[in-house]
């Protein structure tokens, strides 16, 4: 039941994450729900390391920080280029391709 | 099915079966093969050729007589050798074949199967093809379808000749629909006209109708004696070597209805008057002396399917379908070329009502009668047409309108009265004519097989067939000459004479218009001539006195004095009254089944024990007498005669007071129609007599005038008694029911097939079935229409959808693995 | 047999069109004359490898394949490049060859009007390579491949140089007949994989099919089924035709009529019935109640049009309605029937739609009610098409005959050992097909009448109109004369392109042992096949 | 301690490397930074060499996996069975790096003309193919996720490669916010699969899923899910394609070919390898689940083509329907005897699939030089002033159609005998509709071909059309291939034949 409360914590985690990137129209916001929902896998590969006593998961969890680092910073700088370009980062506003 | 054969068991037990053989009778294949080829070389070759291909036609023609008198020659001397002791003359039909086509289990056969029925067909068809070929060349001269013309009739004289000596119900099959072609291409062939354009098809679709029967029953054939051999199938059916007399029945019913249609039987004769669109030599051939009776051939030929299957001659059998349809024919064919105006039509309608004759005398058992009716109908029927003809292209100006070209010209054209004369008298049956030999067969039959009702009807139509063919003889050759005859016979034609007898008597108006509302074959045959000289350029022709000629070209009146002789003369090859058999004999072996001559009553010997009721027992008997068949057969020791429980009667014996009914009808028919005519017609021809102005004038001076002319008190009889009061009404009913009802619904069975065909496109076709094939186009289309809303574009409901999929997608599938 | 003869001529015979294709993709497109030549010489040495072929086929084994090539292709799948000929195949490759040879000879005066005769050419001599290898393949992939060959080019020829509405018509015959092959090829497969998935050599599964459960076969024949009736087409998936037909240029309606249908008959008759045989017993009464639908439902599609083109079009549906007829009896007279059926319908709707061509070129249109007396202004074409007309209804004499009448004989005799509880359907059903036959005359003479028959209408005459007069048009010499507009006669190259059609008709007709003798040995062991996989 | 650790470091064994094994991977690496030091010295005026380069390693790296496909005799395992070589991952190797190479060709003009960043665009290029060369060889779910973003990042920046240009800023950040989360989605299931079985090796997650015989956790249910939706994505299946539209349609051509064809492919490798290895016996999961994205994606792909008027948005909906036609086989891995020709279906389908639809897409760039424009109607009459790219078109749609004997047909036979072999009720009604969508998938192709044979000139421009070489030689391969191995498709399919992936891992 330890891990449980980790489990719980992390799937409310990554709840949060989906209603963010469902929800939100700025991108940036996007971003940060995302980060929450790769943060949540983070903990979850940590409790798992834990509860089957093997290193796997933390080295995982390594490998996932490093990329999701190098995920937001492609995230940031695509989002300053549309701000750049529309001076607007609503995502809303992105459908010029449809149908 | 393997069969065991007949010819084989036959051949083994050797007796009484003679050998015929010869080098014509082996190679008569030939007679066919040769106009086939000159067809094609006219085809290529016809139009470079001086005489347009004729020659070719001709020359083919003349080959063939020679083979098929040279197969004739060695035939003859071949039954008479093999004269045999019971006084059958038993020779063993000629067969060579080669493989046609062959599918797995089945062989089916090419060549020729002679016999004394398809010799007598063979020379008949050779013969009277050379004559009307012969008679063609004058009569189409500068035809602007000359060649063609002479393919066609070359064609055609080949596919008859195929079909009569065909070994095989294919090649039958072959040959008549060949025929139903070359039908096709010389009625049309002025087929600038549309009336004889729709004449043409319709003769086509409605012999077509017939022809489902044809190939239905072959394959019926096929289903029940595994063979289409005709010796084979004749040989196991008269054997009773089948497994349902139910089936043989049905298939004989299906034959029947392809005969129907060819040989113009009612109800499907509507197409044959509307044939007359044809050039009239064409009439003679086809549509009179050779083709239509090519229904009648294949009931003869293959006899025993139909004895057996329609219980001909079953003890207590009063009608059948066979006779029953044939004397139905007879007879309204007789009633309907009585209104005739046209004197193509009338021969068009007796041939109807002659090829009923025939037809009857099968369905009665009269196979040599009805097979020798063939052969003497074709030689008056065929001089007749071509003595119409050549009234109309001597002296009326291609019409065949009897009572406005016609009249009188007997004096100028002696040679075609004589042989038109001789012909009538022929198929009028008037005694030691060739047509009394053969009718009296029939009639005779019918009375002595207890057929009676045919017998009566074949007495009536006796006197019918006297009636009208003496009020057309009367029309045509006597009275005064009309319209184009009146300028071919240099008498001042009197314009308003018919427009004045119409008004003034508007019966016989009505009589003589009214009932002919299609003028379909209102045929003027000059349209198949180029206008320019189609009179004045035929110097030999057509003019007025003092240059007319007397009677036609020798081309024609050669081939009308030939008939001539041969309507009285073919008639004394078999004729009963004269104790002569010679026919009877050459062809009885083609029946294909025995003769009974123990008893007149054919069959009732076999099946007396079994009492009254028809089919049930003839098929018991039919299902006792397999055994013994078979094992006779395998014994080797069965010879032809024993064969099976089915035997065809033999011939009353000729007795002139059998023969005298309808000799006495005959004669009262043509006395009452001549007197008739003469009142009718003549008086009313004749403005010179003040007596008939007067009965045109006040009623009771002419009826005193009637009584006063005593002749005339007949020909009142006639007038009011028959003509209006009978025979006009029923004549006039009979034509109008013909020409709306039957010929109406030959006519909207078509018009309704097109439209159900319209109505089938464009509704079923159109509609439903591509429409849901376009539909489905449609709806893939549209759906894909319905689903892009979905790509809005917009990130955050891609990834609604996305997680949304997946969480479903999750939680039904804990569902599904819980 | 020296090895040389069984190994080589039939892949040449295949893929020597492909030579043409490749000299020709190298030659530029303005040289229309040379292209013309090129795929006519091509056309002509396939065809003459064709004859070859002829005279080293051994008559005296029809029954079995022969010149027999066997290589492994596809090794993963155990799909071989397995070829051979036999009395079925022999007639039809055969005449693959010729139709498109003379096809190619018609084109030389008759290109269509869209131009481009080298990429016209092109794709009919890769379409023969496709037609000629379905008859040849011995294997199901290989003939699949063969199979769908035929489907592009066949797409371009219509929707390229087709008629007004050719693009629709076009993409409907495509797509019918992916249909139709997509279903084939997932049967093809199910049969593979049913017989313990060793071999797609038709050998092979003639005798492994017949092992499959009844169930399964039907199943597997159902696809068939669909995938080969479309190509037939049977009712009531035929409508594709009307309309490729109509629209095709005269060239591709005629490869269509003569070839092309009868890669659907003959993917019955040598695939799906001996390797389905109790498939084939349970559907033989649905195929046969759905052609004699067809004949009838045909003839009345027929009656009902005004499209002269369309109308024989619409025949083809009738036709290849007895052609199934025959098939569905299982019986040797019905296969032999069908087969002769296949061949004789090309031959003689080839001509029907090569006479359509020839009088659109002259009228500019195919309305029935505009033609009228062809007989006057083009009297040979009229006789061409009264002739063709003639055959086409099945006369006796002509090659037409032979297709439709074995069929009835064959359908009231159904196999009684795989359909002997049928037999009284089979029996009706050659009634209503009998029935067909007069319709046939019907549509056709009727055709004939109104297009042939009568004086031409006036405003297809060159003069003024009535100037003509019945005279002048007596005799055959003077049209001639009247050549100022496109209204002319047969020219020499569309007799040099026909006669092989019309002699083939006639001898065909005439004596049909000629096939039949072919056939007729391996359709006995076809059936052979079928029977003792349904016993 | 120095000495402490300079005894563990003793102690320490290097893991046994297969220099051999992983040198495609390693020329890719060194090539990367070849062309990044490069391109910092090298003058604007001769970037193009940067390309010419690039091309170069692309084939570089091709030669040591023809040395190891010609060497071959056995399976080369690293990393504790973590990183493999053999056949399947060699033949998909040289897929991506044959994928790049067109690539580089295809984008060598559009480039220089565009005057966009050369250097970075073939940095990225090079390791996005380095991800999927990697992907083909991993074997474990951490180098699975490591390729997979490996392979990845690089591709969202090429979308919005163009970033002056709103259409592909628009393409860009789509796919990457949908790639993330979708990511996201892949490593939570990751982690639950991590934590139920307790490893990341796919073999041994294999076993322990294999010892629940049948009855799996909720969890592992989810986890087996969620990494499916994550491939899923990258594969575009329907439901989870959405991007792939929009972003083929903004992104720039080359790209779009790119993404069309490498990353699809990675991501059907990827999941391969996890079905294959690593949860093959939870097929209680994904078969039901693949079944109706596979259905799904060729029905929705197709009738959504169907629609279009743009040709790239078309090919991209095309894409997403082949998608379904490669996935539809991996429903039925577990059924029947399916799962070995499932494996080849689905590799020489990937293979044929890239050959046909990079041609179209280079035809399409060929033609839009011209016209520019990207809709279906400017190819009106393309056979008549450029007769060649309209038979090369042809040829491409034709085999996207399925027409023998161009290529795809035979990898959809090849699907077909998958579900076939299969020899449920379930694959039967799978390859019934993937049939019928074949048909449906005909009616947009042949919109194209009607297009260019069929229809006038819209512009009446019939100047014929300047190809660059680079596009020619791309075009040359892409044709041979697709007829080739439509003909000879035992040239490759030899290679899927392979009872190793599962054979020698123990799946």
């Amino acid at each position: 039941m330890y891990a449980f409360n980790f489990l719980l914590l992390s799937a409310a985690l990554f709840s949060f994450g989906i209603y963010g990137v469902i929800a939100r129209k700025n991108a940036v916001m996007v971003l940060m729900s995302i980060e929450l929902i790769l943060n949540s896998v983070n903990l979850n590969l940590v409790a798992f390391a834990l509860m089957n006593n093997s290193i796997d998961g933390h080295v995982f969890a390594l490998f996932v920080i490093a990329i999701a680092a190098a995920e937001v910073g492609v995230g940031l700088a695509m989002v300053l280029m549309i701000y750049r370009n529309r001076r607007s980062i609503a995502l809303d506003e992105l459908s010029e391709m449809k149908g | 099915m393997s069969q065991p054969s007949m010819l084989l068991a036959a051949e083994e037990s050797g007796h009484a079966i003679g050998e015929a053989s010869g080098w014509f009778l082996e190679n008569a294949w030939l007679i066919p093969v040769i106009p086939a080829v000159a067809f094609f070389l006219i085809l290529f070759f016809g139009k470079k050729l001086p005489r347009g291909g004729s020659e070719f036609g001709l020359a083919a023609m003349l080959g063939s007589l020679v083979i098929a008198a040279g197969a004739t020659w060695q035939w003859i001397s071949s039954t008479t050798s093999h004269y045999d002791e019971a006084g059958n003359y038993e020779v063993e039909p000629v067969i060579r074949e080669i493989v046609w086509w062959q599918s797995g289990p089945y062989e089916f056969g090419l060549g020729q199967h002679i016999d004394g029925l398809a010799i007598m067909a063979l020379l008949l068809v050779a013969f009277i093809s050379t004559l009307v070929q012969l008679y063609s060349t004058e009569y189409v001269n500068g035809d602007r379808r000359y060649t063609h013309y002479f393919a066609a009739l070359t064609l055609f004289s080949s596919g008859m000749l195929a079909m009569v000596l065909a070994p095989d119900m294919v090649q039958l099959i072959l040959g008549w629909e060949i025929m139903g072609l070359c039908s096709f291409m010389l009625i049309g062939h002025w087929w600038e006209e549309q009336a004889n354009s729709k004449a043409a098809l319709k003769a086509f679709f409605t012999v077509r109708v017939g022809d489902m029967g044809l190939l239905v029953g072959t394959a019926m054939l096929l289903a029940i004696f595994g063979t289409l051999q005709i010796s084979e199938i004749n040989a196991l059916a008269a054997a009773g070597e089948f497994d349902s007399q139910n089936m043989l029945m049905w298939t004989a019913v299906a034959l029947f209805i392809a005969c129907i249609g060819k040989s113009g039987q009612f109800p499907l004769h509507t197409w044959l008057p509307d044939a007359m669109a044809g050039p009239t030599p064409v009439s003679s051939l086809l549509h009179s002396s050779t083709m239509v009776v090519a229904g009648v051939f294949l009931v003869a030929r293959i006899y025993p399917v139909f004895h057996v299957g329609l219980d001909i001659n079953a003890a207590g059998q009063s009608v059948n379908l066979i006779a029953a349809i044939g004397g139905i024919t007879l007879l309204v064919a007789a009633a309907l070329a009585f209104v005739q105006n046209d004197i193509k039509k009338v021969l068009a309608y007796s041939t109807v009502s002659q090829l009923g004759y025939m037809m009857m005398g099968l369905g009665v058992g009269a196979w040599t009668g009805a097979v020798f009716h063939i052969f003497t109908h074709a030689f008056f029927k065929c001089c007749l047409f071509l003595a119409a003809g050549s009234i109309s292209h001597t002296a009326a100006h291609h019409s065949f309108d009897m009572k406005k070209d016609m009249g009188g010209i007997w004096k100028k054209m002696p040679v075609t009265f004589g042989a038109w004369m001789v012909s009538t008298a022929a198929l009028m049956g008037i005694p030691f004519t060739a047509g009394f030999f053969s009718k009296d067969e029939i009639i005779d039959s019918a009375k002595h097989f207890e057929y009676t009702w045919f017998y009566y009807a074949g007495i009536i139509g006796a006197f019918m067939t006297a009636a009208y063919m003496t009020r057309a003889t009367y029309l045509t050759f006597f009275g005064k000459p009309r319209g184009a005859a009146a300028h071919y016979m240099g008498v001042e034609h009197d314009t308003h004479g018919e427009v004045h007898e119409h008004s003034a008597h508007p019966d016989e108006a009505e009589h003589a218009d009214g009932h002919i509302p299609d003028h379909t074959v209102d045929a003027h045959d000059d349209h198949g001539h180029d206008d320019d000289h189609a009179h004045d350029g035929h110097a030999t022709h057509g003019r007025p006195l003092p240059f007319a000629p007397f009677d036609s070209p020798w081309k024609i009146t050669a081939p009308l004095i030939i008939l001539a002789a041969l309507a009285v003369g073919a008639g004394y090859l078999n004729a009963p009254a004269l104790k002569i058999y010679w026919f009877e004999h050459q062809t009885e072996s083609s029946i294909g089944l025995p003769i009974d001559h123990g008893d007149d009553h054919g069959g009732e010997e076999t099946e007396e024990p079994h009492g009254d009721e028809e089919a049930l027992v003839v098929s018991e008997v039919a299902a006792g007498a397999n055994g013994p068949f078979a094992s006779a057969a395998e014994g080797g020791d069965h010879s032809y005669e024993p064969s099976g429980p089915y035997a065809v009667p033999a011939p009353p014996v000729f007795t002139w007071a059998n023969a005298a009914p309808g000799l006495i009808l005959v004669a009262l028919g043509i006395l009452v129609s001549w007197f008739a005519s003469l009142a009718v017609f003549a008086r009313r021809k004749n403005p010179f007599s003040p007596f008939v102005g007067l009965t045109t004038r006040s009623r009771p001076i002419g009826a005193l005038h009637s009584f006063l002319v005593n002749k005339l008190y007949l020909d009142h009889l006639y007038e009011k008694v028959i003509v209006r009061a009978v025979a006009h009404p029923i004549a006039k009913a009979a034509y109008w029911f013909n020409q709306n009802v039957i010929d109406g619904i030959v006519n909207t069975v078509g018009t309704v097939t097109r439209r159900l065909g319209g109505w089938v496109y464009r509704n079923i076709d159109q509609r439903v079935v591509d429409g849901a094939v376009n539909a489905s186009g449609t709806a893939a289309s549209e759906s894909g229409h319905a689903l892009q809303p979905v790509q809005s574009g917009k990130v955050n409901q891609y990834g609604a959808l996305l997680f949304g999929a997946a969480g479903i997608g999750a939680i039904l599938l804990i569902i599904l693995n819980g | 047999m020296d090895p040389f003869k069984n190994n080589e001529l039939l892949t040449i015979g295949t893929f020597l069109p492909l030579v043409g294709v490749v000299i020709m993709m190298f030659i530029s497109a303005a040289e229309e004359q040379l292209h013309k030549m090129i795929a006519i010489v091509t056309a002509g040495a396939t065809l003459v490898v064709g004859i070859i072929t002829l005279l080293q086929y051994d008559y005296d084994a029809s029954g079995q394949l022969q010149f027999v090539v066997n290589e492994e292709w596809i090794s993963v799948i155990n799909s071989n490049y397995n070829i051979g000929l036999d009395g079925i195949s022999l007639p039809l490759y055969f005449l693959s060859m010729v139709v498109t040879f003379l096809v190619a000879l018609y084109t030389y005066d008759n290109m269509p009007d869209a131009g481009s005769p080298k990429m016209f050419l092109m794709l009919m001599l890769i379409l023969q390579v496709g037609m000629a290898g379905s008859f040849i393949a011995q294997d199901l992939i290989l003939f699949f491949v063969f199979f769908e060959i035929v489907l592009l080019p066949m797409y371009f020829m219509i929707g390229v140089w087709g008629g007004e509405d050719r693009q629709y018509a076009s993409l409907k015959f495509f797509l019918y007949t992916m249909f139709g092959s997509a279903l084939m090829l997932v049967a093809f497969l199910a049969i593979y994989y049913n017989t313990g998935a060793e071999s797609f050599a038709f050998q092979h599964l003639y005798e492994a099919g017949a092992g499959i459960g009844r169930n399964t076969q039907i199943w597997i024949f159902t696809g068939m089924f669909i995938g080969f009736a479309v190509k037939v087409p049977m009712f009531p998936f035929h409508t594709w035709l009307p309309d490729a037909h109509t629209q095709a240029p005269t060239q591709g309606s005629v490869i269509l009529a003569a070839i092309l249908l009868k890669l659907g008959t003959y993917g019955f008759v040598r695939i799906a019935l001996p390797m389905l045989p109790q498939g084939a017993e349970a559907w033989a009464p649905v195929i046969a109640v759905l052609a004699v639908i067809g004949i009838i439902y045909g003839a009345l599609g027929c009656l009902a049009q005004t499209d002269m083109k369309r109308l024989i079009a619409f025949s083809s549906v009738a036709h290849m309605g007895f052609v199934m007829l025959g098939i569905s009896t299982l019986t040797v007279t019905g296969i032999n029937a069908a087969l002769f059926g296949m061949v004789a319908h090309g031959l003689i709707t080839g001509m029907l739609f090569f006479i359509a061509g020839s009088v659109k070129h002259r009228y500019h249109t195919l309305e029935i009610s505009r033609l009228s007396g062809m007989l006057i202004q083009v009297p040979k074409l009229g006789w061409l098409l009264g002739f063709s007309a003639m055959a086409s209804l099945g006369l006796p004499g002509l090659a037409g005959f032979w297709g439709e009448f074995p069929a009835l004989l064959a359908s009231w005799n159904p196999n009684d050992a795989i359909l002997g509880d049928q037999l009284e359907l089979y029996r009706v059903l050659t009634v209503i097909a009998a029935l067909g036959t007069v319709l046939a005359a019907a549509y056709l003479l009727w055709l004939y009448q109104r297009t042939a028959f009568g004086n031409p209408s006036p405003e297809f005459m060159p003069e003024a109109p009535a100037a003509r007069s019945l005279s002048a048009a007596a005799n055959d010499e003077h049209h001639d004369h009247h050549a100022a507009d496109d209204i002319h006669d047969v020219t020499p190259l569309e007799w040099i392109a026909w006669t092989p059609f019309l002699v083939a008709i006639v001898v065909f007709g005439v004596y049909p042992q000629l096939m039949f003798e072919i056939m007729d040995p391996a359709v006995v062991e076809l059936v052979n096949v079928i029977e003792a996989g349904v016993g | 301690m120095i000495a402490t650790l300079l005894a563990q470091a003793a102690e320490w064994t290097r893991p046994d490397i297969d220099w051999h094994g992983i040198a495609p991977e390693l020329v890719l690496v060194v090539g990367i930074n070849l062309v990044l030091l490069i391109d910092l010295w090298i003058d604007q005026s001769k970037k193009w060499m940067i390309a010419s380069l690039t091309g170069f390693i692309m084939l570089g790296a091709l030669v040591p996996v023809v040395t190891l496909a010609v060497v071959g005799d056995d399976v080369r395992s690293m990393f504790f069975d973590r990183y493999v070589v053999d056949d399947y991952a060699l033949i998909l190797k040289a897929l991506f790096l044959l994928v790049g190479y067109l690539i580089v060709l295809m984008s060598q003009t559009e480039l220089e003309e565009g005057g966009y960043y050369q250097g970075e665009y073939y940095v990225m290029l090079l390791v996005s193919v380095l991800g999927m060369v990697a992907m083909a060889s991993s074997r474990d779910l951490v180098s699975i996720f490591v390729s997979l973003e490996l392979l990845s990042i690089p591709a969202y920046m090429m979308a919005a490669w163009r970033k002056r240009d709103v259409k592909s800023n628009e393409a860009g950040v789509k796919y990457y916010l949908l790639g993330v989360f979708a990511s996201g989605v892949l490593l939570y299931g990751m982690s639950y699969l991590y934590g139920t079985t307790g490893s990341t090796k796919l073999t041994e997650i294999g076993t322990a899923l294999a010892d629940t015989e049948g009855s799996l956790l909720a969890m592992q249910v989810i986890a087996v899910a969620f990494v499916i939706v994550g491939f899923g994505f990258k594969v575009s299946a329907v439901p989870f394609h959405t991007w792939a539209p929009d972003t083929y349609q903004g992104a720039p051509l080359p790209v779009t070919a790119f993404l069309s064809v490498g990353s699809k492919a990675a991501g059907f490798v990827g999941l391969m390898s996890l079905l294959f290895v690593g949860l093959y016996a939870a097929d209680g999961v994904y078969e039901p689940f693949i079944f109706v994205l596979a259905a799904l994606t060729m029905t929705v792909g197709n009738v959504l083509a169907l629609r279009q008027t743009n040709i790239v948005r078309m090919l991209a909906y095309s894409s997403v329907s082949q998608g379904g036609f490669i996935l539809m086989p991996l429903a039925v891995i577990a059924s029947g005897d399916a799962a070995e020709s499932a494996l080849k279906a689905v590799v020489i389908y990937l293979l044929i699939y890239a050959l046909s639809n990079l041609g179209a897409f280079a035809v399409v760039m060929a033609v839009s030089r011209k016209t520019k424009s990207g809709e279906i109607s400017s190819f009106g009459g393309l056979i008549q002033y450029s007769p060649g790219l309209g038979v090369l078109m042809t040829i491409f749609v034709a085999s996207l159609t399925g027409i023998p004997p161009l290529g795809i047909w035979i990898a959809k036979l090849a699907s077909f005998r998958a579900l076939i072999d299969a020899a449920t009720g379930i694959a039967y009604t799978l390859a019934i509709i993937a049939a019928i969508n074949t048909v449906i998938s005909a009616a947009y192709y042949m919109k194209v071909l009607r297009e260019i044979w069929m229809r006038p000139v819209p512009d009446g421009d019939t100047s014929e059309i300047v190809v660059p070489q680079p596009i020619w030689a791309a075009l040359g391969i892409c044709t041979v291939g697709t007829i080739v191995l439509g003909l000879f498709p035992g040239l490759v399919m030899r290679f899927a034949d392979l009872p190793d992936l599962t054979g020698a891992l123990g799946g």
